[in-house]
């Protein structure tokens, strides 16, 4: 018997009521700011984004499952929903600085950038196909209009049309799996289809039909190879600080989502997927790579970088064991917080009349911002896995998930790819302390810049030197998901 | 017999129309084409007992987003310039092939998967009707997604001003 | 002459073909925009059908909620054309080069 | 067999010969009642006091040569007055002229067919006849029948949305989007929707009056800036369609304003005793005669009030009447629940 939504279901969803109706306020009071107080609308996104992470903190290790069973509030969710807060807060704090060189309105931006946030919560909590549609078009409309949102710059606009394009097209493969599998199965939600999934009525080849075109749907999502021509692009053409969020906020709740829908739904089908996913992380990892050796733009170096990281995070989706989700967890916070700094770094460069995105423009950076080239220095150390910092960490133990597994050779794929990276990582640092300063131009940085980026840089210190708390996270979230039922060799019949 | 004779005729006319989307030469000829198939694809919902989704289809798309394409199109497309195809085999090509391909295998699919008829039509899965049944649907067991639909339409107000404005 | 589940959903798979057909070779934006359309509503098609299959209507929903998808796609994919328009007067996607595409 | 294809045949034949004889009457109305405004006489010389000048006027325009512009796409220049003219009369497949009258032995209803979402198919139906407004001023590839057809359709889109947003204040209060039952309900409750809802009915007639393009609203065809309109090229028996297509669809909106707000074929005050006796007069009387009404309401505001500038209708759609017809459903929702 299904009932309306009572009060205390509307109780588990206080972080995505108080999100929505703090942007709803934002968006009315927006009017009310004079233009030259835009910071203060940044100011009140940052408090809303904070309220919405208090209201999680009662939700931390709670298990169930609300209205009507398409909405789930557990540690897994949990997980991906602080990355998706923080990473929100992140952008706006470094967007601050990036309002005022381009002088566009605030007031929009927030709420977009809140919008996209609660898209993410939404998939994240999603255990209904219809919940997860919604929630991934919220982000995704979301997104297309943030990256186009300087319009009069050209690049912006091929920007969001490449990623309206592509991702629209992908949004109709991944409605058309959708369909399918809700038609394979007879319900939308998630442990509906597990248990139809289980005991397969009709064709298998319609089963392996739906979830490949789920997989190539959200691929798109998390820009993995072959679905991954448009990331470079749209984080050259988008704004630094949207393009950061777009590479960590969207790919860690699109990843949420694949997680969720391929150990949740079809667990009974994991030899299909898995096959599937191998292929998609072995190609993303080399092609990223390899195509990041040659760039000569900062945006578009980390663009296929982040390529690579996604299919590195694959690979403990690959595994399916406990081990191997929370690896990927673990993964994809550390990813955030370097891929973060990263882009944070580039934003600080934006000056007026200056893009501060080209490598040659980061000569000489340690002479000018000893500070700043060195907390550049250590992303670009965790983005290639080197210890001491979190990115060696989490890379360790993806790669020992995976030959727990008996995939060892995508674990040495991994290994080959991550010592391929260092090559053009080391090449940003030498840019800033090999080459000659080229410009004497003042490189003023605000103080909340400043404070985020050193805080990213400090995560990822303290999470290499300790990272068992995270792990610990990370692990009892992954254990929410229930994936101690996969075994290795379940097949679909 | 009388489903089998709307089925042919509203699939004929489905494709027809959806073909001549893509090959028409001049982009209003398409959004015309566009009309004509959606209003056909309301015409099937009917016939599938699903009386509110195909008023909803002909009201949402053939009424607001068709319209919205036809004003964009004459907004920027009044010159009606020959489309420029700058690599026409190739491109056409591969598109044909892959389609070709995809057609194949979408159809084997299908039939395959229903090789055995269950025969299900004919119901409104609720004693008072199509409309009563979506609506219990939508506002009981879809609330949180349908709340969330809200924001996202918010989004795309919000975007659509933002992008399509001329700052001053 | 009995018309099964399996011929929908046949006429479904051959509308997203056309619609995928449509998006790869076409070169006019506004057109790869009504092609998607097209994949949408093969989508809408097969939920429909399966809703009838299984006698409920969560499929006529989920339908519902494409609907509104496609329609916020629209009113933003609409907006971004305008302002690259207003940039540059084009809508050929092969002319848009400011990056490698 | 017969009550299968027989007497829906037969039904629509009479409501569309109906609907066409009203529309030619409507346009000898029109050209009456604005000459009586301003003290003339109008047509006199075919029949007596004109009577027959629609006649004569239908045969001109039958027999005049069909002139397409050589530089109009041909496909769409054909299709637009199509376009608009058959949604303008499959929308009166729902509209309820009566309960239903006995005839030859059998009980037949006063209404094509009842669907359960009526009023929503009205709606959806209404909205395609847009297009043949857009296609046949594009259609024409020429400068004012664009610039007025985008005008035209700016304006339907927008009060479409308030004009709606009444109606769906009326659903709720009916609890029906059949419109049998909705007159059903009225008599139910005793009372016509006007009085409930007096604010959705005033939002519906401005709306309605915006919708057909009537004066005070009717931009597209300002002489004085746009030439002929949307239809400036178009001649012979395509401009015939596009004129059928305007009046009828006034008589849609008058048909359907009585129906939702006017009480439908109910009699008027029938909780006053000593006038139950208007109660005998069939009901699809009652129902020509509120629609006569309605279209004579729509005449005089026509005959009286000036034209509206383009900035102030949208201000007036947007910013008033959508707003208001919003807090008018919020209200009719609580009030419904409460009550």
């Amino acid at each position: 018997m299904q009932v309306v939504p009572t009060m205390a279901d509307m109780a588990w969803l206080a972080p995505e009521l108080t999100l929505t109706v703090g942007l709803l306020i934002l968006l009315i009071g927006g009017l009310f700011v004079p233009r030259d107080r835009q910071s203060a609308i940044v100011w009140a996104g940052f408090v809303v984004l904070g309220a919405t992470l208090a209201a999680l903190v009662p939700q931390a290790g709670r298990d169930v499952t609300i209205a009507n069973g398409v909405f789930a509030v557990d540690g897994f969710a949990v997980f991906i929903k602080v990355i998706a807060i923080v990473a929100a807060m992140i952008t706006l704090e470094t967007s601050r600085h990036w309002l005022t060189i381009e002088g566009v309105r605030a007031t929009e931006y927030v709420v977009l950038v809140m919008t996209a946030t609660l898209g993410m919560m939404v998939m994240a909590s999603g255990v209904d196909l219809v919940t997860m549609f919604i929630g991934l078009e919220t982000m995704a409309v979301s997104f297309y209009v943030m990256v186009g949102y300087l319009k009069p710059n050209r690049r912006s606009n091929e920007a969001a049309l490449k990623y309206f394009v592509l991702g629209t097209f992908s949004t109709g493969v991944l409605i058309y799996g959708m369909a399918w599998t809700y038609g394979l199965a007879g319900s939308t939600r998630i442990a509906d289809i597990a248990i139809a999934a289980a005991s397969p009525e009709g064709s298998i080849v319609a089963w392996r039909f739906a979830i490949m075109l789920l997989v190539a749907g959200l691929g798109f999502k998390i820009a993995a190879v072959p679905f991954h021509m448009w990331a470079p692009d749209v984080y050259e053409g988008a704004p630094t600080p949207i393009a950061s969020f777009l590479s960590v906020g969207s790919k860690a709740a699109s990843f949420a989502m694949l997680i969720r829908l391929m150990l949740e739904a079809f667990p009974s089908a994991s030899s299909d997927w898995r096959s599937a996913l191998y292929v998609l992380a072995a190609l993303s990892m080399t092609v990223g790579n390899i195509a990041a050796m040659t760039q000569n733009n900062l945006k578009r170096l980390l663009a296929y970088s982040s390529i690579a990281h996604a299919g590195y995070v694959t690979i403990g989706l690959v595994a399916a064991t406990p081990r191997g989700i929370s690896a990927s967890l673990v993964y994809i916070a550390v990813y955030a917080c370097m891929q973060m700094g990263a882009f944070a770094i580039v934003t600080a460069l934006r000056q007026k009349g200056v893009p501060g995105e080209e490598l040659h423009e980061f000569s000489g950076l340690a002479h000018r911002r000893p500070w700043m080239a060195f907390a550049m220095l250590i992303f670009m150390i965790a983005l290639g896995g080197i210890p001491p910092t979190a990115g060696f960490m989490g890379k360790m133990w993806l790669f020992g998930a995976a030959i727990d597994s008996g995939y060892v050779w995508l674990a040495v794929i991994g290994v080959a790819n991550s010592v391929l990276s260092v090559y053009y990582y080391a090449r940003v640092v030498m840019w800033m302390w090999m080459t000659p300063q080229e410009s004497e131009a003042p490189l003023p940085i605000a103080p909340s810049m400043a404070i985020a980026i050193s805080l990213a840089a400090a995560a990822v210190i303290i999470g290499g030197l300790f990272p068992d708390q995270l792990f610990t996270w990370a692990e009892s979230s992954a254990r929410a998901l229930g994936v101690v039922s996969v075994a290795p060799a379940l097949t679909l019949r | 017999m009388g489903t089998a004779i709307a089925f042919y005729i509203l699939a004929a006319l489905i494709l027809t129309g959806g073909v001549l989307v893509i090959t028409a030469k001049s982009a209003v000829h398409s959004v015309v084409w566009l009309v004509g198939t959606i209003i056909a694809i309301a015409a099937l919902y009917v016939v599938q007992h699903a009386e509110f989704l195909a008023v909803i289809q002909v009201l949402v798309y053939a009424g607001g987003i068709v319209v919205l394409y036809l004003f964009v199109v004459m907004l920027v497309n009044l010159k009606r310039p020959a489309e420029a195809i700058v690599h026409p085999q190739r491109r056409e090509r591969t598109g044909l092939l892959l389609g070709g391909a995809l057609l194949a295998q979408f159809a084997a699919v299908a039939f395959y998967a229903f090789n055995s008829p269950q025969v299900g039509t004919a119901a409104t899965y609720s004693a008072r009707g199509n409309v009563e049944a979506v609506a219990r649907a939508l506002y009981v067991e879809y609330l949180v997604p349908f709340e969330v639909a809200s924001v996202l339409l918010l989004v795309a107000m919000v975007g659509a001003i933002v992008l399509a404005r001329r700052d001053a | 002459m009995t018309i099964t589940p399996g011929h929908w959903l046949a006429l479904s798979a051959a509308l997203f073909t056309i619609g995928l057909i449509g998006v790869l070779v076409r070169r006019n934006l506004i057109i790869i925009f009504m092609a998607i359309e097209l994949m949408l509503n093969a989508g809408n098609i097969a939920l429909v059908t399966f809703s009838n299959l299984h006698q409920q209507v969560s499929g006529q929903v989920f339908a519902l909620f494409v609907i509104a998808v496609a329609a916020a796609e629209a009113a933003v994919g609409l907006g971004i054309v305008l302002a690259l328009y207003r940039n540059k007067e084009t809508v050929n996607i092969d002319e848009i080069t400011v990056m490698r595409w | 067999m017969i009550d299968m294809v027989v007497i829906p045949v037969f039904k629509m034949l009479v409501v569309i010969t109906a609907v066409l004889s009203a529309v030619a009457y409507m346009v000898l109305l029109e050209r009456k009642v604005q000459a009586w405004v301003q003290v003339r006489l109008g047509p006199m010389r075919v029949g007596p006091h004109g009577v027959l000048q629609p006649i004569a006027d239908v045969l001109k325009l039958i027999t005049k040569e069909d002139v397409r512009p050589a530089s109009a796409d041909r496909f769409l220049f054909t299709l637009a007055p199509i376009l608009v003219v058959v949604p303008a009369l499959i929308v009166f497949a729902v509209v309820p002229f009566g309960t239903s009258t006995t005839m030859f032995g059998k009980e037949i209803s006063l209404y094509i067919t009842d669907l359960d979402i009526g009023l929503l198919y009205i709606v959806s139906v209404a909205s395609i006849g847009l297009y043949g407004l857009i296609l046949g001023g594009w259609a024409s590839n020429s400068k004012y029948p664009l610039l007025s057809s985008l005008r035209a359709s700016a304006q339907i889109v927008s009060y479409e949305v308030a004009v709606t947003m009444t109606l769906v204040s009326l659903i709720v209060t009916a609890g029906s989007l059949s419109l049998v039952e909705i007159v059903k309900a009225q008599e139910a409750h005793g009372v016509w929707y006007v009085f409930i809802q007096p604010v959705a009915f005033v939002i519906f007639v401005i709306g309605a009056l915006a919708e057909t393009n009537r004066a005070p609203f009717d931009l597209p065809e300002a002489e004085q800036e746009l030439v002929g309109g949307f239809h400036t090229e178009y001649s012979g028996m395509r401009f015939a369609l596009f004129f059928l297509a305007e009046y009828t669809n006034m008589i849609v909106v008058s048909a359907v304003g009585v129906t939702m707000f006017l009480g439908g074929w109910l009699a008027p005050f029938s909780s006053v005793s000593w006038l139950a006796w208007l109660g005998l007069v069939p009901g699809w009387v009652w129902f020509s005669l509120k629609t006569f009404l309605l279209l004579s309401l729509f005449l005089w505001i026509r005959a009286t009030l000036p034209r509206y500038r383009y900035d102030q209708l949208m201000r007036l759609g947007w910013k008033v009447l959508i707003p208001l017809a919003l807090v008018n459903l919020a209200v009719s929702a609580v009030l419904k629940v409460l009550l």
